[in-house]
């Protein structure tokens, strides 16, 4: 092996990569076309927790990055970006999902809740917020918004779950913590306040 | 498209090491070989009417080809015709079970050059293949004839030679990176290393399946067909003798 | 990239067809370039990463002609769009096809299965750790496998069928649907072909670089079961090393017709030992017939490992497998 | 004895912030201007880098500048082991080489891959011993260990004493270290059972949830910094070493970590929170650097993994006579922890060996670094003794439970190689606490049942980490509010313990809770120095400080009270914010009224004269800045003597199929002995994640490299095997003794580490039982390692869990 070795970083990848990114867009204008039904504008308009909000989101935005960082709704968390972790849940249309993995673009038409959407306008917190408190559930905190999320997702479906019902509700998401048990109690007692 | 003629791929540490050959140069290869023999073809019938006629098949037979001989020729093309197919098929994307195949046929064809080597260094008439420098003023003296084997077939032949010995080579390299009856994969190479045998290979297919082209094209010939013959049942007449060949250079044995 | 931890989507256009015609248009347009996303489970990390680099995503969740599960004439039609927390929720398979509710049901994490598609679990690709991290090793089109090698962390991989690569079938749906008879429904603008499932697959001896017979610009669009195996005596069960998030280490999805204990017909499909689904036909054919017993399940276990070519780490698969194929025939 | 807050929940001021996802954590701010960082990082497990050509990449749009190893160390790297800001001399793939700021994260990526860097490769090592081996190749510059002082050394042995090591022998070459007391020879003379076995340990990545982002900017020569770490001062006061800027001109803002488990107590675990600093010294931009969750890993380091050699003799009695360690530890790329040493401590210490030897080398892997991971020693090795011991009383002939009772440490005994006495030690209490939640006796009666393909096995097993530490200082203010201001530098990881010791001080003043605001946070809220947080050790330490800050503050009340209003101070107490004669509780002024004459009288009152001597420079900067602000109760604790332990015992049943390889855990119960308890909920929260935290350990967990290249293979959460709600029991059950230690003002020890190494200890042991007593002398036993086992399969290799190990 040559002791020496020069470490190029393509841009284009070598062979695992396909043609450049703007290809396709290339492909259209040499011939002349306008691009195809079904290619998506950036401004769109998208309902997070209750509200409309119009954004600009690049086509490959993730829903994650968008409410991070175009709506500076923080409360949820980045623990992998790759589906692994749970940190990022938030519900669409009452369905638990992780957010570092949708495309913004595929929300359009679906209903967002975020952890910070969850208080009573009066600033009553949600039950499973309550039962989370009560039980301290959380310990470090950073998966707690997903938890939560989830939580709610599942009390949504099932009001009155067991606590086996709640550990496979809540399976999609970690607590390097380890606090799973805190969190089933504060789940059993989320259902509990109702 | 692809980088030329080297395709380039990162090793385990990302540096910038060959993989292969370019496959694009595949249709390249084609493309070229099908207009050179389509020109050659168009020129030759240009030429054909002041072309004197054909000698005759009839008469006295002469052997050009002892059966052993055209049996070895044939395996060999044989398996130089699975090997290209066989080694083409992923390449445009022809989803057969092609590996397997494609080492038998590669033993094969390693065994028979073998066979041949051997046999021509010491039972065969060595000599008659040799490219000497007489041979190279042949295409420009109309007046002389070769002896056994022409010019034009001496090239063909050493040509087919170097890059037969190139694909079986780096062919048996890589038959040691994959698993076989006979061992299990060594994974032995460096990355750098293997890359430069996946080059080699792929050139001297694309040489090969260039020569293979010619080779075909010329061999169904209407003028050189008797050649064809002669590699299906041995021999030629000593009509087509007289016309193609010096008989002071190659005095054959007496077909029965 | 080996070298930086990539994070962020890049740049990429995106398609979202409302219709078929549109997306097999795209497909058919796009090519290699296009890269079909389902619930996008198996995509987006591949692009984070910058190890796949397409051109464009067309994403069918819009289209809602493949999605939902309904009654044909001979069994069900599930679209290729409709998510496994729905297939695994639904009355009809779970009454006829429990098989295959089970095997949706053990898909990943709550959340995945909630967006993830029936059509992106049977396409989702290997999970062979050097292939994911984005070396040029065979199966990304590169001329070496550092897995199967002296030292190569294989403990995850192939059993059977290796062809220089040697990553495993990672769906967990694939096998049941194989066990059940299925047909794929596979369209593109040119028009429709039917696959049998186990035709659907394909190994590295025939395409090192692809999982699925599925040509660039085709889009598999709905999964056919037929009634053959409705309602019959169904065995799954996925071991893996965690219980969410994690890969079969090896799984099995088995249907049989049984009356008064002897086994009529069966149908027992392998997962994670092999770059498809293995169906064990030798194993079929020998129960069949048969009274169920513990001799019965032990032979069948042994003949289902019958040719194994275990590599470095994954001895463990061999009893493994064969423990899983008693447990199915015994029942 | 009865108190007001110490032993009672509360509702920790910063859980609201948490399940509301109000509170922020480092990645959540943002900054007018601010821009993006990422890392270039290398790609080769050993290597120099050459040359760096990042002109390309620099002209590029939207690229604001370039970090190298050659800014942040102008004068050279320091040539030892530990980790670097930046480096010129990677040794280990994804040690960070340079970083690149940008106007957003895609552009920084789209630059560093137009950046080229020229590498001259290195021999690198993934397994220490083949290091050991002589002609094996180094994993630093200069050496393959690192001795304190001395600097780089290589350690050899000849490739026969390696071979005979790997073969499960008893090492014979000459140990680095060596420690040990008692007579060993005699002890295993007495022994009527002794057993010799190799081990193997895997040191796996912590992978706290919030990956080690951080964002900096530099105001009127003042640094910003908002980081991630286990303890607030004690980890600014470091980092503000590391990143060179004056301990004042530091403001390190934390309000939350997303946790840490060892690797971000101190400054020197994380110092990549030092880029975004320097890189917005030089572009003088905000910059935001938010790591991955691969990043987290290879930046983040792991637990030591250990290939030792290990002899335990017991007397006939049971009572164990003599331990012998010979541990090779895993220290990575970056230099690594004294595990080894530890977990031979534990040893004497729970187990009370009559006689104890130590010895070991640690040696360097081109491995993700080493460090600190809950208890790091002692819970591995509690893994791998549980099941020995277990051995011994089958051989025995004695209880299982009844063999730790005899050799169980209680006070009075003394503990470790150093043998130092406990402050007070209620493990037999423990393990009979223990026995009788899980009902030991009927329990052990289903040992080894089997039902159908399923055996039960029944396990039990104990933890311990020294819990605590002392020498810190503390503050509290009070103004003319009344309310009750706790200054504490102990970071937020999600213990709670810098909110409940807190409640040391309110507890000394009997003030309501809803009257006490914990200041802490940020560091320009000016607070005390702390021990890091780790060691378990928080709740000690800190409610001493807490406390001793609440007394000083309780004699400055009286001496105000008695001047003004007659008496000695002797004569009054303090009770409903009030100070009051003990005669006559109508005497007296309210804390308000206090702490407004303390205002006026300033001096001493307020922290501008007569302060403890020997406050730390960090504390004595908060209280001069604190200075005549109001009225101030400020200590310094001096150092205890003695070894405050932290105890665990734990049982667990468990059903092991015997086709699958799999285990399940049916029911576990989790004792804590930890002095007094403070606070009741966290202390479950640490029983609890402590158990999740030793099921992985036990069964999941592992830390993969690939042996050709140095490639690491379990860079996610996926790869690294993290326990998941389903992994682990639907419930744990727990429990306390409550017993108070005389070393602490509220009688109080950590448990935070113990917790994990009593899981651990239990279910390998259960795994053990299932399996007729098979012993795998490893952690941790993968499903893999089951069903080779139960198939007769010898593991050709070793199993790949324990990789890199000759993976």
């Amino acid at each position: 092996m040559n002791p020496k070795l020069t470490r190029r970083r393509f841009i284009k990848g070598v062979i695992a990569s396909g043609a450049a990114a703007t290809t396709t867009t290339m492909w259209y204008a040499a011939n002349g076309q306008d691009r195809p039904a079904g290619f998506v504008e950036r401004l769109i308009r998208i309902n997070v927790n209750g509200q409309e909000r119009s954004v600009d989101v690049a086509p490959q935005e993730t829903l994650a990055s968008t409410l991070r960082y175009k709506l500076g709704l923080t409360g949820t968390k980045l623990g992998c970006n790759r589906g692994e972790c749970g940190a990022c849940t938030v519900l669409v249309d009452d369905t638990p999902t992780y957010a570092c993995s949708v495309l913004t673009h595929s929300m359009k038409f679906a209903r967002i809740e975020t952890v910070e959407g969850l208080e009573a306008p009066n600033g009553d917190l949600h039950a499973v917020q309550q039962g989370f408190i009560e039980q301290l559930s959380p310990q470090c905190g950073y998966c707690t918004p997903g938890q939560v999320m989830s939580a709610v997702g599942l009390l949504r479906a099932n009001p009155n779950p067991t606590r086996e019902e709640a550990r496979q509700a809540l399976a999609g998401n970690i607590c390097r913590c380890g606090s799973y048990d805190s969190y089933l109690d504060g789940v059993m007692r989320a259902a509990e306040i109702g | 498209m692809g980088e030329g003629i080297v395709r380039y791929k990162r090793d385990v540490w990302g540096e910038e090491v060959i993989l292969g050959v370019s496959w694009d140069l595949l249709w390249v290869v084609s493309v070229a070989i099908l207009v050179l023999l389509a020109a050659h073809a168009i020129i030759m019938a240009a030429l054909a009417n002041k072309k004197m006629e054909k000698p005759s098949a009839a008469g006295r037979r002469v052997i050009r080809h002892e059966s052993i001989d055209r049996l070895f020729h044939w395996v060999m093309a044989a398996s130089i015709l699975v090997l290209i197919l066989t080694g083409i098929a992923p390449i445009i994307g022809l989803r057969i079970s092609w590996l397997n195949i494609h080492w038998i046929s590669g033993l094969l064809l390693t065994f028979v050059v073998a066979f041949h080597i051997i046999r021509s260094l010491f039972w065969q008439d060595f000599v008659s293949m040799i490219l000497g420098p007489r041979d190279f003023g042949e295409p420009f003296d109309s007046t002389r004839k070769p002896g056994k084997y022409s010019f034009e077939q001496k090239g063909m032949h050493w040509a087919v030679t170097v890059v037969v010995l190139a694909v079986i080579v780096t062919g048996l390299l890589m038959f040691l990176q994959i698993d076989s009856p006979f061992w299990e994969r060594t994974n032995s190479m460096p990355e750098s290393q293997l890359g430069l045998v996946f080059l080699l290979h792929g050139l001297s297919t694309l040489a090969l399946v260039a020569l293979a082209s010619a080779h075909i094209y010329f061999a169904l010939r209407p003028e050189k067909i008797f050649y064809t013959r002669s590699m299906v049942s041995g021999w030629i007449s000593e009509d087509e003798m007289a016309a193609n060949h010096d008989t002071s250079l190659w005095s054959p044995k007496e077909a029965d | 990239m080996v070298a930086t931890s990539h994070d962020v989507m890049p740049d990429i256009e995106l398609y979202q067809p409302t219709d078929e015609e549109n997306a097999l248009a795209l497909a058919n347009t796009l090519g290699a370039d296009g890269w079909i996303v389902g619930g996008g489970q198996d995509t987006y990390g591949w692009l984070k990463d910058r190890n796949k680099s397409p051109a464009a995503m067309i994403e069918l969740t819009q289209i809602d002609a493949w999605k939902g599960i309904k009654e044909i004439a001979d069994g069900i039609e599930i679209g290729a769009v409709t998510t496994l927390t729905d297939i695994a929720n639904h009355p009809l398979v779970q009454s006829r096809y429990a098989l295959l509710a089970t095997a949706a049901g053990k898909v990943a994490s709550p959340q995945i299965r909630n967006v993830g598609t029936l059509g992106g679990n049977l396409n989702q690709d290997a999970r062979c750790w050097y292939y994911r991290r984005g070396l040029d090793c065979y199966r990304a089109g590169g001329n070496i496998c550092y897995a199967d090698s002296p030292e190569g962390l294989n403990r995850e991989h192939a059993l059977f069928g290796a062809s220089r690569c040697v990553a495993v079938s990672p769906s967990d749906t694939a096998p049941a649907l194989v066990a059940l008879d299925a047909t794929m429904v596979v369209a593109s603008s040119s028009g429709e072909r039917l696959i049998p499932a186990q035709d659907f697959f394909v190994g590295p001896e025939r395409d090192i670089v692809n999982m699925t017979v599925l040509n660039d610009d085709e889009i598999l669009t709905a999964v056919r079961i037929p009634s053959t195996w409705a309602n019959a005596e169904f065995y799954f069960e996925k071991v893996a090393d965690r219980n969410v998030w994690d890969f079969a280490l090896v799984s099995i999805a088995a249907a049989f017709k049984v009356s008064g204990g002897s086994i009529e017909d069966a149908r027992i499909v392998c997962g994670a030992v092999e770059c498809t689904p293995r169906r064990l036909e030798s194993v079929e054919s020998a129960i069949r017939g048969q009274q169920r017993s513990e001799e019965l399940a032990a032979s069948a276990g042994e003949m289902a490992t019958e040719g194994a070519r275990p590599l470095n780490y994954n001895h463990f698969k061999v009893p493994l497998m064969q423990n899983l194929v008693k447990r199915a025939i015994r029942g | 004895m009865a108190y007001m807050h110490i032993g009672k929940d509360f509702v920790p001021p910063d859980v609201a912030g948490k399940v509301t996802g109000r509170i922020k954590y480092s990645e959540d701010y943002t900054r007018e201007g601010m821009v993006y960082a990422r890392l270039l990082t290398s790609p080769i497990p050993h290597a120099k880098v050459v040359s760096i050509d990042a002109s390309e990449a620099l002209a590029m749009e939207g690229v604001f500048g370039i970090l190298t190893a050659d800014d942040v160390y102008p004068d050279g790297e320091a040539n030892s082991t530990g980790l670097k800001i930046l480096t010129n001399e990677p040794t280990l793939v994804g040690e960070p080489i340079l970083a690149v700021a940008a106007v957003d994260e895609k552009t920084a990526e789209t630059a560093i891959a137009a950046i080229t860097v020229t590498f001259e490769r290195l021999p690198f090592v993934l397994d220490p011993v083949d290091s050991l081996e002589e002609g094996g190749p180094d994993a630093y510059n200069g050496g393959n260990t690192f001795v304190f002082r001395e600097g780089f050394a290589q350690e050899k042995w000849t490739s026969d004493q390696v071979a005979s090591f790997r073969a499960g022998n008893e090492p014979t070459a000459e140990p680095a270290a060596e420690l040990s007391y008692g007579d060993l020879e005699a002890g295993f003379a007495n022994s009527a059972f002794v057993y010799e076995t190799p081990f193997t340990t895997a040191g796996y990545p912590h992978m706290s949830m919030e990956p080690r982002s951080a964002m900096a900017y530099w105001e009127d020569g003042k640094l910003y910094l908002h980081g991630t770490s286990q303890s607030l001062t004690a980890l600014a006061d470091g980092m503000a070493g590391i990143v060179g800027v004056p301990k004042e001109d530091l403001v390190f803002i934390n309000a939350a970590t997303g946790g840490g488990f060892g690797q971000r107590s101190r400054a020197g675990s994380i110092p990549s929170m030092a880029i975004p600093a320097k890189l917005s010294q030089k572009i003088n931009r905000p910059v935001m650097m938010r790591c991955t969750r691969e990043e987290e890993f290879t930046i983040g380091g792991a637990r030591q993994g250990f290939q030792g050699w290990i002899k335990l003799g017991f007397k006939q009695d049971g009572t164990m006579a003599a331990a012998d360690l010979w541990i090779v530890s895993d220290n990575g790329g970056k230099g690594g922890g004294g595990d080894a040493f530890s977990a031979t401590n534990a040893i004497s210490i729970v187990y009370q060996a009559e006689a104890v030897r130590f010895r070991g080398v640690s040696i360097g892997s081109n491995t993700a670094h080493r460090g600190a991971q809950r208890g790091p020693g002692e819970n591995q090795i509690a893994a791998i003794v549980s099941p020995i011991l277990d051995k011994a009383a089958e051989e025995l002939g004695i209880d299982r439970l009844e063999i730790r009772k005899l050799n169980t440490p209680q006070t009075g005994d003394v503990g470790g190689i150093n043998r130092q006495p406990f402050t007070s030690a209620y493990m037999p209490e423990a393990l009979e606490q223990a026995a009788t939640a899980f009902n030991w006796e009927e329990r052990i009666t289903r040992s080894r049942q089997r039902n159908g393909t399923k055996v039960t096995g029944i396990g039990i097993g104990q933890g311990y980490h020294n819990a605590g530490r002392s020498g810190m200082d503390g503050i509290i203010m009070m103004g003319p509010d009344g309310r009750l201001r706790v200054h504490n530098g102990v970071g937020n990881l999600g213990t709670y313990s810098y909110a409940s010791t807190s409640r040391a001080a309110a507890e000394v003043l009997k003030m309501p809770w809803d009257r006490c605001d914990v200041i802490t946070g940020r560091t320009d809220n000016h607070l005390p120095i702390t021990s890091p947080q780790d060691g378990s050790n928080s709740i000690f330490t800190n409610t001493r400080t807490c406390f001793g800050a609440a007394q000083d503050m309780l004699a400055k009340m009286k001496e105000i009270a008695a001047a003004d209003l007659g008496g000695d101070s002797a004569d009054y107490d303090v009770s409903n914010e009030r100070v009051h004669q003990i005669a006559d509780d109508t005497v007296g002024m309210t804390f308000g009224e206090v702490a407004q004459r303390a205002m006026e009288l300033g001096g001493k009152y307020t922290g501008e004269a007569e302060l403890p001597e020997e406050l730390a420079e960090w504390t004595q900067i908060s209280v001069s800045r604190l200075a005549g602000s109001g009225f101030m109760g400020v200590y310094h604790d001096p150092r205890h003597s003695n070894n405050p332990p932290g105890f665990t015992v734990t049982c667990t049943e468990i059903e092991l199929d015997t086709e699958t390889g799999k285990i399940e855990i049916l029911d576990m119960v989790s004792i804590a002995e930890c002095g007094t308890v403070v606070h009741p909920q966290g202390l479950k929260n640490q029983l609890v994640g402590g158990g999740v935290w030793g099921i992985g350990m036990s069964v999941l967990e592992r830390h993969l490299y690939d042996p050709q290249n140095g490639l690491p293979a379990s860079t996610g959460y996926w790869q690294s095997k993290i326990p998941t709600y389903l992994d682990t029991p639907l419930k744990i059950d727990t429990g306390w003794v409550d017993l108070p230690d005389p070393e602490n003002p509220v009688g109080a020890r950590g448990i935070g580490e113990p917790s994990m190494g009593s899981v651990s200890a239990a279910l390998n042991a259960a795994i053990s039982d299932a399996l007729d007593g098979h012993v795998f002398n490893a952690t941790p036993v993968t499903t893999d390692m089951i069903v080779n086992h139960i198939a007769g399969i010898s593991e050709e290799w070793v199993p790949l869990a324990q990789n890199n190990f000759r993976g």
